[in-house]
């Protein structure tokens, strides 16, 4: 296949799509191999970034999607037919982070984490769809799990897990190594 | 303190106890290490007292958190065990504020990785996607399955289950809630300490069922306190704790 | 302003919108005229028309709208029936119950039967043509009213509404519904 007309092709693949596209699944549609689709992806994605326009491919969660130049943003906003999604608050910010980091987990340890009852945080990130459920944990009471979706990752435009903001050695680390020195 | 000093509280909204304490901490510049347990105590209640809270459950978090720092508090006043033998056991060991500081820290972090993803979604949030609704490509629109695995019968099952769900809820939310104004509880103190010179605090909550009946029983007494109504008697350590009428 | 600025502007304006915008509506979002923003539209359209491109950009009736190149088109087809859209979520799902069973309903009022805001699983519901709105309620703030879409009978193969099941001891518990929703 001529790679001009497959890097169109591409174009319209991650244009018609609702969800971001993974290289690979490109490749089997187009009969190419993933590194030979992975390098018309960046092509595309140079023409559009040197040429200043309002729509641009980023790579997120594991996949390539449009997405409005940041510049634009004053203006888009403007626009009646745009669904917005009102920020996150606060408290729902803290409780994302410690399921983030610490998934699985369950209500309890976030609660003993905030120090506060997360009942009505959790309920938003599931009806926001930014966690879900995974099981129970073995125990007493066989608690709920939760973990965090892949509309996190485009959410956050990030692309995995691992390009979560580290925090010292936190993300690295489930155990904590307190140093408790004395004084 | 004074009257700047109380708005500023109005203004500020803490996301629980532990956000609360970090505040404390922060603000006298304290070592984390090595917090001055009797101090943030102080300030702490202080703090409790101006608070405005939006439900009892969250008056219940920062009561809990009140009595673990009191409990700290007295544990740190008391006079320590003789540890007779030279063991590894090193003294911070034996810190009874080695957990809240534990708390703190992980408590910090999550502050610290929350702040980095509103930042993220700040950013996020510039960047439109296309919006869904009008396909590219209207023939292939139709041939796209909006509803994935889901069947009729889930459908349904959805709507009976959360019927089921909704006499409960009715019952808790739309009849008559019990009442546990702090008024009443408050006189009902008073009147039991007409027909009794004390009552022990155990006997207090005892058939207390419900969670807000025992915040709002405990709220109550504090507030009589407060008001130089009651009087609290311990007569000693771990004693148990007795309410009588306050004598002038 | 910029007009090179203006077209990354445009661009992004077209591209997020979820109807066709018109052309008036982004002369008043750039504060240009509408000649100048028809003008520069034209500029774009060539653009990507003389360079092969896998999306166009089309005018139609109401405004103008981005849509995949027609030539593309056999391979966006396979990326459709590689089944992508994740599964309705069981949030989407009781809300999508509530407006089948319960409609014209307003969003308050599926709010208060879920408990939950359900802000974000309605608008999947309407992004993927499930529900759709229907005027507004008499009363204050004269709310959306939102009803199943024929293509919801579709997809969940009925006829008419009528063709829903019964629910056991509904009249009951809608009488129950009401009396939750007049609080």
């Amino acid at each position: 296949m001529n790679l001009r007309f497959a890097t169109a092709v591409i174009e319209a693949l991650i244009f018609a799509s609702s969800e971001p596209v993974k290289s690979k699944e490109m490749a089997t549609i187009l009969e190419l191999t993933e590194e030979t689709v992975k390098e018309l992806i960046r092509g595309l994605q140079q023409e559009y970034q040197e040429n200043g326009r309002g729509i641009q491919i980023i790579e997120v969660a594991e996949g390539y999607q449009f997405l409005t130049n940041p510049e634009c943003a004053p203006y888009v906003e403007k626009l009646k037919k745009v669904p917005r999604q009102p920020s996150l608050s606060q408290a729902a910010l803290e409780t994302l982070a410690i399921i983030a980091y610490k998934q699985p987990i369950t209500r309890a340890e976030i609660e003993m984490l905030r120090g506060v009852r997360v009942d009505s945080s959790l309920s938003t990130l599931l009806e926001r769809g930014l966690i879900q459920e995974a099981g129970r944990k073995d125990g007493p009471g066989r608690p709920i799990l939760y973990v965090t979706t892949t509309d996190f990752l485009k959410y956050f435009g990030l692309n995995t897990l691992d390009d979560l903001p580290m925090v010292d050695d936190w993300s690295n680390n489930q155990q904590l190594a307190i140093n408790l020195t004395a004084d | 303190m004074g009257e700047q000093e109380t708005y500023q509280i109005r203004l500020e909204v803490f996301e629980g106890p532990l956000d609360l304490l970090l505040h404390l901490i922060e603000r006298a510049e304290i070592d984390i290490y090595n917090i001055p347990i009797v101090e943030i105590t102080d300030q702490f209640l202080a703090y409790l007292e101006n608070m405005q809270f939006f439900s009892l459950q969250e008056a219940a978090d920062f009561l809990l958190m009140a009595a673990t720092l009191m409990q700290i508090k007295a544990r740190m006043l008391l006079p320590r065990p003789v540890v007779e033998d030279t063991e590894l056991e090193g003294e911070e060991e034996n810190d009874p504020r080695q957990e809240l500081v534990e708390r703190l820290l992980e408590y910090k972090r999550v502050k610290a990785i929350a702040a980095e993803l509103q930042s993220k979604e700040a950013e996020s949030l510039k960047l439109f996607p296309r919006a869904g609704g009008y396909f590219a490509d209207q023939e292939t629109a139709a041939t796209s399955d909006p509803i994935g695995e889901v069947t009729l019968w889930d459908l349904v099952q959805a709507f009976s289950t959360l019927l089921e769900s909704l006499v409960p809820r009715l019952e808790l939310e739309g009849m008559p809630r019990e009442e546990f104004s702090i008024q009443e509880k408050m006189e009902s103190i008073l009147a039991c300490l007409a027909k009794q010179s004390q009552i022990s605090f155990h006997a207090l909550f005892t058939g207390q069922t419900s969670r807000p009946a025992i915040v709002a029983t405990f709220l109550a007494l504090l507030e009589l306190i407060r008001m130089r109504k009651v009087g609290v008697r311990q007569d000693r350590v771990f004693g148990e704790i007795v309410i009588q009428r306050w004598e002038a």
